[in-house]
């Protein structure tokens, strides 16, 4: 850990002439950590610079980016930030040219903790800590495994336990829109909790991560019932793969597939009727 | 320069004591994030905690105090608004006794602010009239 | 015996007008599917199908143009797209996806659309209703 | 509720109320529905008749309504009727809502008691709908008066000179080197037998030196923009590899030219033509064409006699496809027919056997300008037939092949056998399934070859071979049929058989219509708007149709038709300006984040991205209204006018009360102790 945080500070370091301020995490007065802006004048705020837990990084960048377009910008990304910069990007809410990526990349541990499939950069230029394998994701493979009922009376429990903090939605990287349809009143109902089965707001969300979610799990950190709502976009992401070959993150210039036009091959594999 | 940082503080709503960072951009309120290592809210905040910040500056947020004056409110010095609550509490009480008043205080208000409250509704006004709205 | 509730949205120009043609030749099938015209069956966002079974409807379908054929030249191709995704999703939430039809009938097609009908309500009554199966309450 | 609503509810005569107890629907819409806002229901013998649409104005006025609902018929049929109606008593067409009960309800569903239901339910809906709706005002364009004819057959050349001798300019479009499409290559037109050429070349020439009319041969269109009245379309001009301006049409390059290909086109495989050809010597315009698979120079790089002889220079070896983009405001196809490939029925053994032929084969050989000169002999190229069959239906009304008729074989085949009887005096059997002659003079036609001694035999020929069973079957061909008139089975010997095969859409029919934004149906014809009242037109506002790539017809019929779609052409222009879609789309610009998700996903690039706002912009007059922007945008921030979520899920919540209304909760069973 503490050979990554060098790297880090070093390669922090070395980036700083060209930029004007290097998003990171630092671990702040009282020792708790949160997201915070470096600066080549303050190196010595270097010292605090921490790694773990990961903060929600992209949301932060887009906040300082929209106040400041022209400025150059750096930030420290592991692979899901990575991706969730580079679906920003995609989405017009981030201007590329303007980023330096200083990947890091997640040890074994960090990655168990996100059940992450892809625990590393790839468009980084600059990279701290060597690349691992993914590693399994048991809850997704447990639930993906269940019967229909068993789906369903999985689903029900947890969401009865939801109290609608819109947590999900609000640290989301990839939920940047100024309102929300899960606010809007004829598709989410307002005033019940628990909410109704079945959950107009994780079903509608969950379409709405359909090639966006960069599996950094946030949502499931944060959410005060403990709820897998990933398990839901990550179904989704395999399918969105198998059926119109598009992983978030990883191909700059491709755009989300439910945009465009059918190309050769991808209507078979929806399992559409002829 | 660009400033951007957190600032740890505890959820203004209620009793829990979530923790919680404001994000400050160049002096100005962006956002909210839970505090991931306290060991209170661990990460988590409720849907008042996710939106602390944004009452802060908004526009219809009441900067001063207000007085009706002619059925219509208007803006009021604090010295002019509680002074003519120190008059009407000294008139009600003269009139009706002190069990004429009751006080409600807040779960938005510190421990401290809470006790100073039942203190004066106690031992200046002299009624045991007190009540908070997270009993209700 | 229960009399599913169905909702079938249906584009303007091909679905609908299959209906129409089927109409004309007086073809006959069941009464469940309550059809709402929309210009394309691109308009249809995944919310308003979600918002359909929350009213307790048993099955929704989509209706639209063959591909290649859509009035608005590739609309139906996000359709093609998006909707797969929603079956997904549902069978993922432990819905049956079975209960959401996605097909495409032609102006033509009166004959098929009368049998798209005929199977899906059949298909549709061999299942509960939903609003038992999800336990579900009442919209407010 | 503030809005008050008008529910009328149509008879249609008995098709509605034959099913659907319209006075009880209407009874339970003013009562059940009062709460949604509905002031007043009627029912009415027919809605949508003068009487009908009175009684909405009226009760408009006195009833102060501020929307209306008609549950009748399709809204294709009347919608805009209502619309009128509606907008004459001073409420904006868009508050308007129909629903149909009859072609989804009365005419589809048997049991009066559900039919009746389901009309509740869809007036359910509707009403939950019309509150949501919103007043529109629509957008006005200008017509522009250029027009567009697509193929240049006799269709595509009636409606140019009747469009072009109105005074406005047309733009004919035609693939092959030549006007003229497959009535060109006929011999003679039944029923009055004159003769094709001589009928057509006059207006072929007239559309030629048309001071409106600009000819495009050799050309098609690659790419068609915009709607109607601003149509902008891409025309790829296929390189002619002659100068046009210089050339005189002399004949000289064709005549010394080396190459001699078969011409599959104009002579259906029979005659000959050079690399460098005209189709046929009245060919408009009369420049010919290198053929560039086959022109010797173009494939083996030396050669260039017909450059040497031409007495203008207007050779041209370097000449290239030109692009040309024009602008009209109107467009009508034309674009024909195919013959159906014979070969597809294998046990007629075209291909196979010699002396088997299609229609088109015979209209060339029967032809005075034709590779025998109008002689009808064998393939042999002198023998005279003495005995000829002509098969009918091959490829119509056959469930493998074509299910329907092709309307002009019939008359096609008596023709035959007429020419044949007349030019060879050989015996003719036409082997039928019906014969089928409706038109002017089509039956009396059909009586005279009764009478001229040609055998009919009614029955579809099961095979045609050369494999002889006796010495009268040897050397013959042999066609198997079932008379069926008498219940045997019989076997003709005869020298030719002519296949009567099917006209059946052109093979890119599909790509064509996509091109055009219009449909086809399931044989690949395309659809016109209404099968009776609106036959010319198309779904797509513009765009028209006419002569055989609707469906199959004879001259007489494409002529017409071709002319009814130039007068419904000329009747836009006429009004100058059109109304166009007022259901387009809209984005809000302070909820829009410029995610330009909707930017990907617009079939019609009609929505931008204004980046130094950072939001999206609908163009609207590029917009079509179909409202995928919708279903795409996350926050909702795009509405498409007159489809709005709002309108959607009321609708839809509409029909489900209704729904939920029926529902009968089950009587809790009693024990009985």
């Amino acid at each position: 850990m503490s050979d990554r945080l060098t790297s880090l500070r070093e390669a922090i370091q070395q980036v700083f002439p060209q930029v004007d301020g290097v998003l990171g995490i630092r671990r702040g007065p009282g020792g708790i950590i949160s997201p915070y802006l470096f600066h080549s004048e303050h190196p010595e705020e270097l010292e605090a610079l921490a790694i773990w837990p990961k903060e929600p990084l992209p949301d932060v960048l887009r906040k300082i980016q929209k106040a400041h377009p022209e400025a150059k910008l750096a930030i420290v990304c592991r692979g899901c930030e990575e991706r969730g910069v580079v679906e920003m990007m995609k989405h017009s809410q981030l201007n590329w040219d303007n980023l330096t990526l200083i990947g890091l990349q997640c040890t074994k541990e960090e990655a168990e903790f996100c059940r992450c499939a892809k625990p590393y950069t790839v468009h980084a230029k600059i990279v701290v800590g060597e690349p691992i394998e993914g590693v399994p994701d048991p809850v997704t493979e447990k639930v993906a495994a269940m019967s229909r009922e068993e789906k369903q009376e999985f689903w029900k429990e947890q969401f009865l336990h939801c109290i609608k903090c819109y947590g999900c939605r609000t640290i989301c990287p990839q939920c940047f829109c100024n309102i929300c349809t899960l606010e809007d009143e004829k598709f989410v109902e307002t005033g019940r909790l628990p909410m109704p089965n079945p959950s107009m707001y994780h079903l509608i969300r969950a379409m709405h991560m359909t090639a966006k979610c960069v599996a950094c799990r946030e949502c499931e950190e944060t959410c005060p019932a403990d709820i897998p709502m990933a398990v839901h976009f990550r179904l989704i992401a395999r399918d969105v793969q198998e059926m119109f070959s598009y992983e978030t993150g990883a191909i700059l210039e491709q755009k989300p597939p439910q945009l465009l036009v059918l190309e050769e091959g991808e209507y078979e594999r929806t399992g559409l009727p002829h | 320069m660009i400033e951007y940082k957190s600032v740890l503080t505890t959820c203004p709503y209620c009793g829990t004591g979530c923790t919680l960072h404001l994000q400050v951009l160049d002096g100005t309120l962006v956002g909210t994030l839970p505090a991931k290592e306290h060991p209170i809210s661990q990460g988590g905040l409720c849907i008042k905690g996710w939106n602390v910040h944004a009452f802060v500056n908004h526009k219809d947020r009441l900067r001063t105090p207000m007085i009706r004056k002619n059925g219509k409110l208007e803006e009021a010095t604090w010295e002019e608004a509680l002074g003519l609550v120190a008059e009407k509490l000294g008139e009600f009480k003269a009139k009706s006794g002190p069990d004429s008043i009751a006080l409600l205080t807040s779960a938005k208000c510190t421990n401290e602010e809470n006790y100073l409250l039942q203190k004066f509704g106690r031992a200046v006004i002299g009624t045991n009239n007190v009540d908070h709205c997270a009993r209700l | 015996m229960y009399e599913p509730k169905i909702i079938g949205f249906l584009c303007n120009w091909c679905s609908y007008r299959g209906a129409d043609t089927a109409g004309m030749a007086r073809m006959k099938y069941p009464p469940n599917v309550k059809i709402i015209r929309v210009p394309c069956s691109g308009r249809i966002s995944p919310e308003l199908v979600l918002r359909t079974f929350r009213e307790g409807a048993d099955g929704v379908m989509v209706l639209g143009c063959h591909i290649g054929d859509c009035h608005y030249s590739t609309g139906n191709h996000r359709t093609a797209k998006r909707m797969p995704v929603l079956k997904r999703l549902l069978e993922y939430s432990g819905i049956d996806s079975d209960r959401l039809a996605i097909n495409w009938v032609s102006a033509a097609e009166g004959e098929k659309f009368a049998t798209v009908i005929k199977e899906f309500t059949e298909q549709i009554s061999a299942m509960p209703p939903f609003a038992e199966t999800m336990k579900m309450e009442e919209t407010k | 509720m503030s809005e008050k609503i008008g529910v009328y509810v149509c008879h249609c005569g008995s098709n509605i109320a034959g099913v659907v107890n319209v006075a009880e629907v209407s009874a339970w819409a003013g009562k059940e529905l009062a709460k949604n806002g509905v002031v007043i229901a009627r029912d009415y013998k027919f809605m949508c008749s003068s009487l009908g649409q009175e009684l909405i104005e009226k009760d408009i006025k006195e009833h102060n309504l501020t929307r209306v609902v008609v549950a009748a018929c399709s809204p294709h049929l009347h919608e805009p009727t209502f619309r009128n109606a509606c907008a004459r008593a001073g409420v904006n067409p868009y508050l308007f809502e129909m629903t149909n009960i009859r072609e989804q309800d009365s005419w589809v569903t048997t049991d009066k008691l559900e039919a009746t239901k389901k009309a509740k339910a869809l007036i359910g809906a509707a009403v939950g709908r019309v509150v949501y709706q919103q007043p529109l005002s629509s957008l006005f364009v200008p017509i522009d008066p250029q027009v567009l004819i697509v193929g240049g057959g006799v269709t595509g050349i009636q409606a140019a000179l009747e469009i072009a001798d109105s005074g406005r300019k047309v733009f004919l479009v035609e693939r092959e080197p030549t006007i003229g499409g497959h009535m060109a290559q006929f011999d003679k037109t039944f029923p009055t037998l004159d003769c094709s050429a001589c009928i057509l070349t006059p207006k072929m020439f007239d559309a030629g030196n048309h001071k409106n009319i600009t000819l495009l041969t050799w050309s098609e269109v690659e790419k068609v923009e915009g709607y109607i009245g601003n149509f902008t379309v891409t025309i790829r001009k296929r390189a002619r590899f002659i100068t046009e301006d210089l050339c005189t049409g002399c004949g000289v390059c064709w005549e010394k030219c080396p190459k001699k290909v078969i011409d599959p086109v104009f002579e259906a495989g029979l005659g000959y033509r050079k690399a460098v050809y005209t189709p046929f010597p009245q060919a408009v315009p009369n420049y010919p064409v290198i053929d560039h698979e086959n022109c010797t120079f173009f494939q083996k790089g030396t050669c260039k006699v017909c450059q040497k002889f031409c007495p203008t220079g207007a050779i041209d070896f370097e000449q290239q496809d030109e692009i040309i983009t024009i602008k009209v405001g109107n467009i009508i196809l034309a674009t024909g027919w195919d013959l159906f490939d014979t070969r597809k029925v294998p046990n007629y053994g075209y291909g196979r056997l010699a002396n088997v032929y299609t229609s088109l084969e015979f209209e060339r050989l029967s032809n005075a300008s034709g590779p025998t000169g109008g002689n009808i002999v064998l393939r042999d190229g002198k023998t005279v037939p003495k005995s000829v069959a002509i098969v009918h239906c091959v490829g119509s009304r056959d469930q493998n092949y074509h299910p329907y008729c092709s309307a002009i074989c019939c008359m096609q085949s008596l023709k035959f056998a007429h020419l044949v009887e007349e030019k060879t005096g050989a015996d003719v059997y036409n082997c039928y399934i019906d014969i089928r002659t409706p038109g002017k003079g089509y039956e009396e036609f059909y009586q005279r070859l009764l009478g001229e001694g040609t055998h009919f035999i009614r029955g579809k020929v099961a095979e045609i071979t050369d494999a002889a069973r006796n010495a009268s079957e040897e050397g013959k061909l042999i066609v198997q049929v079932e008379d069926t008139l008498i219940g045997k089975q019989r076997r003709i010997p005869v020298d030719m058989v002519i296949l009567s095969a099917a006209m059946e859409a052109r093979h890119d029919a599909k790509e064509v219509a996509q091109k055009f934004g219009i449909s086809c149906s399931h044989d690949d014809w395309f659809i016109e708007r209404h099968p009776k009242l609106d036959p010319v037109a198309t779904m797509t506002d513009g765009v028209f149709v006419a002569g055989a790539c609707q469906g199959p017809k004879d001259i007489p019929a494409s002529v017409a038709q071709g002319a009814a779609a130039a007068a419904r052409v000329l009747s836009i222009i006429g009004q100058g300006e059109i109304e166009i879609e007022a259901a387009t789309a809209i984005v809000d610009d302070v909820t829009c984040v410029g995610c330009t998700q909707c930017v990907s996903s617009c079939p019609y690039q009609a929505i931008e991205f204004q980046a130094e706002r950072g939001k999206a912009y609908v163009i609207e007059a590029l917009c079509k209204g179909c409202g995928t922007c919708v279903g795409t945008c996350l926050p909702k921030s795009i509405t498409l006018k007159h489809f709005t979520d709002e309108q959607i899920v009321a609708e839809m919540i509409g029909a489900m009360t209704v729904m939920k209304s029926f529902e009968v909760v089950a009587p809790v069973p009693v024990e009985v102790a």
